[in-house]
């Protein structure tokens, strides 16, 4: 799993620079960049990148924004339990991994079916007889045709006409605060889990909360890579990070 | 494929008479097998419900004569059927808005109006009069008999006649924004 | 006059989609005579130079696949043939898993539909009909049109189609996780 990691992390740069039409098209190119099934394994692996790359992006729409945030919850998800697999999850939290891998599994399937329509739309076409050019029309109105009937008509049109404006429906606004609330709710969990505080290598309180997510997944990543050791002199007390070669970690 | 189901297919595909030198050019080969092959049509087709009229130098291909009653039957049905939501709305456009291309009507509608169209042209409650500004589309608007038969003398008479256009003007100038 | 080649000329006549209820009705035999007459139709076109396309109640002639090319150069108009990725997703759906609601299709997608949508409606590749599950939603579902373009006379000659439809019955298994 640490050299899948590894090998993901070298194709950063391209997925970085690639343009994205949603969520579940950048994940699933990074799962495919990484020649990786999905599965629980390969979405923690990827959980960085995606979350990376989602920071790296300035200028996302309000709505587009909360889409990718939310998926980046059930990846923090996911990648949280397969480096602390002592961590209890809901079965709301479980149904949420089994909905994004099989989102996911259906996406990369309709993903690869839509090579077939583009391949083969207007390559041969079955054409129907043109109609004819001389008809001779027939006045026939239907029974109720009248100045009212038409009115109805245009007013049914101008209702339907698609709204200019672009306004951020309020569902999606919910979800970014119960991100926000999936956030606060795991890193308490997480740190009680291993007793201890990781305050000041996260820089929590002063960075957004999937920061500092981020920063203590990157820290535990590490320690399974062996790169530091990490002690802790009692409960809920800071946690000292010691290495060698690479000091404290720079994440952001 | 064979010549005889080439011809069958390029007949049916043009609904009305065709210059047979006008299928020896398309299928590209010479007079003498474009005639056996209309030849060996005819005598495919003489079982069938469409058969292979020729005149003189042009053929084309009909419903069989027997089959005159049904199809008058037919004709009478589209001509009666009710018109729908999308007939009303269609309708409504083209009052308001024609003359107007079938690419406007689709683009307010947010759907495709080929086929509703085609049933008000029959019902001569439409008219398609040429594009002077594009060769290639056609401009459709109400018939005389269908602004009697609404009793208007003219299109200004329909009820807010001024709101709607403001509105759909108002629509078409965003599409230009989009694009 | 057999029944399967009145069927013949009736298609051709109307040159267009026509609900089977209506062949029905206008031939004045029950539904079973009509659906063995529709079998009968499409294997004695199986040859030939125009085919029978049948999607779900309809059915319609059209010319062979074949005859693509040498149709297109007798065409004055040019024909769109640019889906985009975008158009090519959002149809694979509408055509492997319809009919689908939009929120489907953006759960699938991971990215709202409804511009793409519109745009395939305007084409004509999809359609819309009310939801019998739910009066406030739509379901899109493929038109003829679209298999057409495809050059495929029934859904089932899409690549694949049979394993795909497995897959997504298993994966229906547990519906309950869409929302």
């Amino acid at each position: 799993r640490v050299a899948l990691y590894k090998k993901m992390k070298s194709q950063e740069y391209t997925v970085k620079t690639q343009v994205f039409e949603g969520p579940l098209d950048l994940l699933l190119s990074l799962i495919e960049k990484g020649k990786l099934f999905i599965n629980d394994i390969s979405l923690a692996c990827v959980a960085d990148d995606y979350i990376e790359y989602i920071n790296k992006q300035e200028d996302f729409p309000m709505s587009r924004t909360a889409d990718f945030i939310l998926i980046a919850s059930t990846l923090v998800l996911i990648k949280s339990k397969s480096l602390l697999p002592t961590l209890d999850l809901s079965s709301e939290e479980q149904e949420s991994i089994e909905t994004l891998e099989k989102r996911l599994k259906l996406h990369q399937m309709m993903k690869e079916l839509s090579f077939h329509i583009s391949k083969n739309f207007g390559k041969k076409i079955m054409f129907t007889k043109t109609p004819s050019k001389n008809i001779t029309p027939v006045f026939s109105p239907d029974g109720d045709l009248s100045v009212s009937k038409i009115a109805e008509g245009i007013r049914s049109v101008l209702l339907n006409l698609p709204k200019k404006v672009a306004v951020i429906p309020k569902k999606v606004v919910e979800k970014v605060i119960s991100l926000e609330e999936v956030m606060e709710n795991l890193a308490k969990r997480i740190t009680k889990n291993l007793k201890m505080s990781f305050k000041e290598f996260s820089g929590i309180g002063k960075e957004e909360k999937v920061n500092v997510i981020v920063s203590f997944l990157a820290m535990l990543e590490l320690v399974k890579q062996g790169a530091i050791s990490v002690s802790q002199d009692e409960h809920f007390s800071d946690i000292t990070i010691e290495s060698d070669n690479i000091g404290i970690p720079k994440y952001d | 494929m064979k010549l005889d189901s080439k011809i069958e297919a390029l007949l049916f595909y043009k609904g009305e008479a065709m210059k047979i030198k006008e299928l020896v050019k398309l299928s590209g080969v010479d007079d003498g097998s474009v005639e056996n092959a209309l030849l060996e049509l005819k005598e495919k087709l003489s079982e069938r419900g469409i058969w292979l009229m020729r005149k003189e130098d042009e053929v084309q291909l009909a419903t069989s004569p027997d089959m005159s009653d049904i199809i008058e039957q037919m004709r009478k049905d589209e001509l009666t059927k009710d018109l729908g939501k999308a007939g009303a709305e269609t309708l409504a456009i083209v009052l308001y808005k024609g003359p107007v291309t079938r690419a406007e009507i689709d683009y307010i509608r947010g759907v495709n109006s080929t086929f509703i169209l085609r049933n008000l042209l029959i019902r001569g409650l439409v008219e398609k009069i040429s594009n002077p500004t594009d060769q290639r589309s056609f401009l459709y608007k109400p018939t005389m008999e269908l602004l009697s038969f609404l009793g208007i003398s003219s299109i200004e008479q329909l009820p807010e006649f001024g709101t709607v256009q403001d509105e759909l003007n108002k629509f078409a100038e965003n599409k230009s924004d989009e694009e």
